[in-house]
């Protein structure tokens, strides 16, 4: 169980280009930082580096939970939901197989998934192809895992784009709620996001660096 | 006849009483088919298994008649996008195969006896293991597929491509043993027959003919009710 | 015209820097063929009977390995959209696309298939009419596995569902390209069957297209 | 040239499912339309159905020229652009290989595609691999096209949710002109567009239908 | 553990998903089979011949046709960051990819193989021995094909390019196979070689996944 995550001092290298340098970041429990910053800004590379997909090439990322800080590893393998630009979700498989898959691979169960589903609206969609849904209703399923599985570190790369108002609003709801139950969330977001977030520049763009 | 039976309407009433007829008619011709099939006596070089005859030599025709059958809905569920047309595809392939299927097998189990072997790789039986696997890739391709119009469509457009194909496959087998050695001890013209095993041989393939028709109207008429079920399943889903 | 030049274009980069089809079907190629003496527990006498029959037989399977890519990948990211609003008709891409394939792939390979026969102890003198009947045949495999290529298009089932439409398409080329050799060898006339083989080639050339056009805008719809 | 098209009782249906039906909408040039719904609404659907990618189940597309109606393909093929959900990229490719494809496959020459590829900002990554760029720079590479060769009928899929904010300005820029120059718009869009546009709401969402 | 058992299950469901994995799988081997005797001649002997190199033959190109779906997909769909965060090491979700590409893939098409085998003319006895192999060596496909598969992960050059690597690691098998079945077939001692071969693929199964583990990590970062 995170309660927070202190980023210190981490700089991210692409290719041979120094992204983002000396970022400092302490994230509490019920706390939403939202990550602004101009395309190629390093926004989706933090995100990755914070769960630990990119090496970062100084500094680290601090894990805390209740009885002192944990391994990066585990926290994120046990702890963490990443909702990158993709949806990893299976074309030809049925959205209830991929939401199925999903949330019992980060630790749900099926009662939770269905539920999960039945609240973003996917109920009647749940025996289609996904290849045959619609963008936003893509986006919803690879979104249910955040609610069929608890997992306390949320982040998120631009989770809300494709959803219609509706669908933002109960997104938002979904936050609030994780958050008022301790939960942290870490998003990038070029729009803002429909709770309360402390709003963080990164880096400087393609143009700088 | 066709006019009448593009009609949805139609073809389900037509067909609800043509199906059991023809199926009747199948059982008949069956029947008598092999009862002649029994009174003819032995054959001098081949012995009982003559009998087999009977039931290889229509089906190895109809693994040819159905698939042209399927080309045919083919290309009319392709053209005018005809639902008919293209349940009746769908419904005419598992039967094509399992005809082919059986001419492989009782020919083969013939084979073994007459030519001792169960197996030879002549033009005749190669091109219909070839025609086989059409079969099966229409099959598989059309369940590969989600998307019950797509799947239609692009099963409709390969089972053209082999309508094509087919003949070509054909004569190319007969040319290519032809070039080679011949190998077999197969007589490809077959047998000349005697009346006592031509006649029961005519009725069954007519008794064959029949039975698929049934078989056909059957399956076509459970698509139909399948569609409508889907349909009506949507509507309930809102 | 323009569009067809522009499609084989890029077919052709991708499938020479990016796709690594030509190079893995190459790879394939010879492994496969140096498969087979040791699958034959190397009596030679046997190979060389089989060997022209069997480089011929592996040339037209290697052809089947980098048929997924052909129009999947363009159907998955969006860019058949693209290409199906150009300025050329979808037949035109689908004809650059086969021959792309061609000129990438089986080409490639039959260019490399004496060294395979040689290798496996068939005589030199085959090498023209083992080239000529690669190049011509492989236009045929290039554009029938096109055709089921396009068609399996949105299945959930890639590569062997591919292989499984294509290969009884594949008969008549392998049949007559045998043949051909086969007569080469024994000094028989072997302008026969090669004429076949042509024929048929140039036939799927110009009617595979159409299929493929036709299985791709079903796919898209 | 296409100076209009007129959308008339259109239907849609996926699958068995009736999308949209009698849809009827009249574009004039210089005009913009925003199409709003909900997901699953039928927005893509309806923009595919006018390019020609799918067949209306009932209803047509009339696309009208200087001199009288234009074959509905010819239109498409020659004077219309859609940008889909995806950005139909080839990851393997660099950035400039494929602006510079999708420039001269829809009209455009070797130099308007550098001069959008530069209005867009993407001068300094052309030479890196599509793979690389980050979310906004791949739509933007996908954008490059509207800008490299000119075509009147902008059929446009949410272009805008990966851009950052000064990028969206610069888009808003190019659709501007573009209606400015006597093009026409219609575009699905969540968020309001940076243009003016006539909002019109799309079918029911996959609760009605 | 649960981890493991997830992706297998994902796995399996994918690939056995739609045209269903036995009748694809049979398709696949007789269509390939049939095209055998049009290259090589009718002439029994040839085919018997070269029977058991073509099993083998069938196998590798198989596994070879299926490696596109084993990593790229995930990766360029995204699915393999997930895969990658959750509960069971990527070393884990590896093994089990392989170990569903052979249980779905190159498991059916050993079990056809005598089928085969025998209409290519070889004794009906040497069925037990061909289908052992084939299990046995199937699986080392599946693993070194996966390696490559995972090697060639967005690399510069991309596509399935870099499985070239591992092409030469698949020619061991088949000569401990060929071996095997040879001196089964001879009434000779076939256990040698069959242990080897059962040593072979079992170091496969064992490190592959390590490295396509590691191949994959770095794919993502
Ligand atoms: C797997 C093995 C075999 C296959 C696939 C096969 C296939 C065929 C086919 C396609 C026909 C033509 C049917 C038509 O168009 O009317 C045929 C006819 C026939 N076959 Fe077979 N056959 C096989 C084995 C045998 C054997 C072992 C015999 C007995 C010696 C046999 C005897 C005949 C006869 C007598 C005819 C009818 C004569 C004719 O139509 O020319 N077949 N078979
Ligand atoms: N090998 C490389 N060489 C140089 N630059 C690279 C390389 N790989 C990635 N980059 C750059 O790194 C940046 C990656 O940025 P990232 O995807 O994190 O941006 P982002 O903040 O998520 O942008 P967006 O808002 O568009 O999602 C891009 O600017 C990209 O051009
Ligand atoms: N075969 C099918 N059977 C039933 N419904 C289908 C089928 N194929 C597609 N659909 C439905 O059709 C709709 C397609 O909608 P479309 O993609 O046009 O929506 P959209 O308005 O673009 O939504 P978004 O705002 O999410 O992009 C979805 O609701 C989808 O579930
Ligand atoms: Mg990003
Ligand atoms: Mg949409």
């Amino acid at each position: 169980m995170i309660t927070a995550i202190s980023i210190e001092s981490l700089a991210v290298a692409r290719g041979d280009r120094a992204l983002i340098s000396g970022f400092n970041l302490t994230l509490d429990a019920g706390e939403a930082v939202a990550l602004a910053g101009r395309n190629g800004a390093g926004k989706t590379s933090l995100l990755r580096a914070v769960a630990g997909l990119i090496r970062p090439s100084a500094g680290r990322v601090v894990f805390h939970g209740e009885d002192g800080e944990i391994a990066a590893e585990d926290a994120v393998a046990r702890d963490a939901h990443l909702i990158g630009h993709q949806d990893g979700l299976k074309l030809s498989r049925t959205a209830w197989d991929e939401a199925l898959f999903q949330a019992e691979w980060t630790g749900g169960t099926t009662a939770s998934a269905r539920a999960a589903c039945a609240r973003l609206g996917l109920g009647k969609l749940l025996g289609l192809q996904v290849r045959k849904l619609s963008a936003g209703q893509r986006r919803r399923l690879a979104l249910a895992r955040l609610a069929a599985s608890p997992r306390s570190l949320w982040l998120l790369d631009e989770p809300m784009a494709p959803l219609d108002r509706d669908q933002r609003g109960v997104f938002g709801q979904l936050m609030a709620e994780h958050l008022a139950g301790g939960g942290l969330i870490l998003a990038a977001a070029h729009d803002p996001l429909p709770i309360a977030a402390r709003p963080i520049e990164v880096g400087g763009g393609e143009n700088a660096g | 006849m066709f006019q009448a039976l593009v009609n949805p309407e139609r073809f389900m009433a037509f067909s609800r009483w043509a199906a059991p007829l023809l199926g009747a008619i199948a059982l008949v011709l069956a029947a008598a088919g092999l009862f002649l099939d029994f009174q003819a006596p032995p054959d001098y070089q081949q012995g009982y298994t003559v009998h087999i005859m009977f039931i290889h030599v229509p089906a190895a025709f109809m693994s040819e008649f159905v698939y042209a059958c399927l080309g045919v809905a083919s290309f009319l569920s392709l053209v005018f996008r005809h639902a008919l047309a293209t349940a009746a595809a769908r419904a005419a392939a598992p039967l094509g195969a399992g005809f082919t299927l059986l001419a492989l097998i009782t020919g083969s189990l013939w084979g073994r006896p007459t030519w001792g072997t169960w197996w030879v790789w002549d033009p005749r039986l190669t091109s219909v293991l070839v025609l086989f696997l059409f079969y099966v890739g229409y099959m598989a391709l059309e369940s590969a597929i989600e998307d019950e119009a797509k799947a239609a469509r692009a099963a409709a457009i390969l089972a053209l491509v082999g309508l094509i194909n087919l003949p070509i496959v054909h004569y190319s087998v007969v040319w290519w043993n032809s070039l080679h050695q011949r190998s077999s001890l197969l007589r490809t013209d077959g047998p000349d027959m005697p009346a006592v095993y031509l006649a029961p041989l005519l009725l069954m393939l007519l008794a064959y003919m029949a039975g698929f028709g049934a078989l056909w109207l059957v399956r076509v008429r459970g698509e139909v009710w399948r569609r409508r079920a889907a349909v009506l399943a949507m509507r309930a889903a809102g | 015209m323009r569009g067809f030049s522009l499609v084989l274009r890029r077919e052709l980069a991708l499938s020479w820097a990016g796709g690594g089809g030509p190079v893995l079907a190459l790879g394939f190629y010879l492994a496969m063929a140096s498969l087979l003496p040791l699958a034959l527990g190397a009596d030679p006498a046997r190979m060389v009977a089989v060997a022209p029959g069997f480089a011929w037989l592996v040339l037209a399977l290697a052809s089947l390995l980098s048929l997924e890519r052909m129009f999947e990948r363009d159907f998955e990211d969006g860019a058949l959209d693209l290409i199906a609003l150009g300025p050329a008709p979808l037949e035109m891409t689908a004809l650059a696309k086969g021959l792309a394939q061609w000129a990438a792939i089986t080409g490639p390979l039959a260019v490399l298939a004496p060294i395979v026969v040689v290798a496996l102890g068939a005589p030199l003198s085959l090498a023209p009419i083992v080239v000529t009947c690669g190049l011509i045949g492989g236009l045929s495999f290039c554009f029938l596995g096109g055709v089921g290529a396009s068609l399996s298009l949105g299945s959930r089932r890639g590569g062997v569902l591919i292989a499984l439409i294509v290969l009884p398409l594949f008969t008549p080329p392998v049949i007559f390209g045998a043949g051909a050799i086969e007569a080469f060898g024994a000094a028989l006339d072997w302008r026969a069957p090669l004429l076949l083989l042509c024929a048929y080639s140039l036939a799927a050339t110009a009617l595979c297209p159409f299929a493929m056009a036709a299985a791709a805008r079903n796919a898209l719809s």
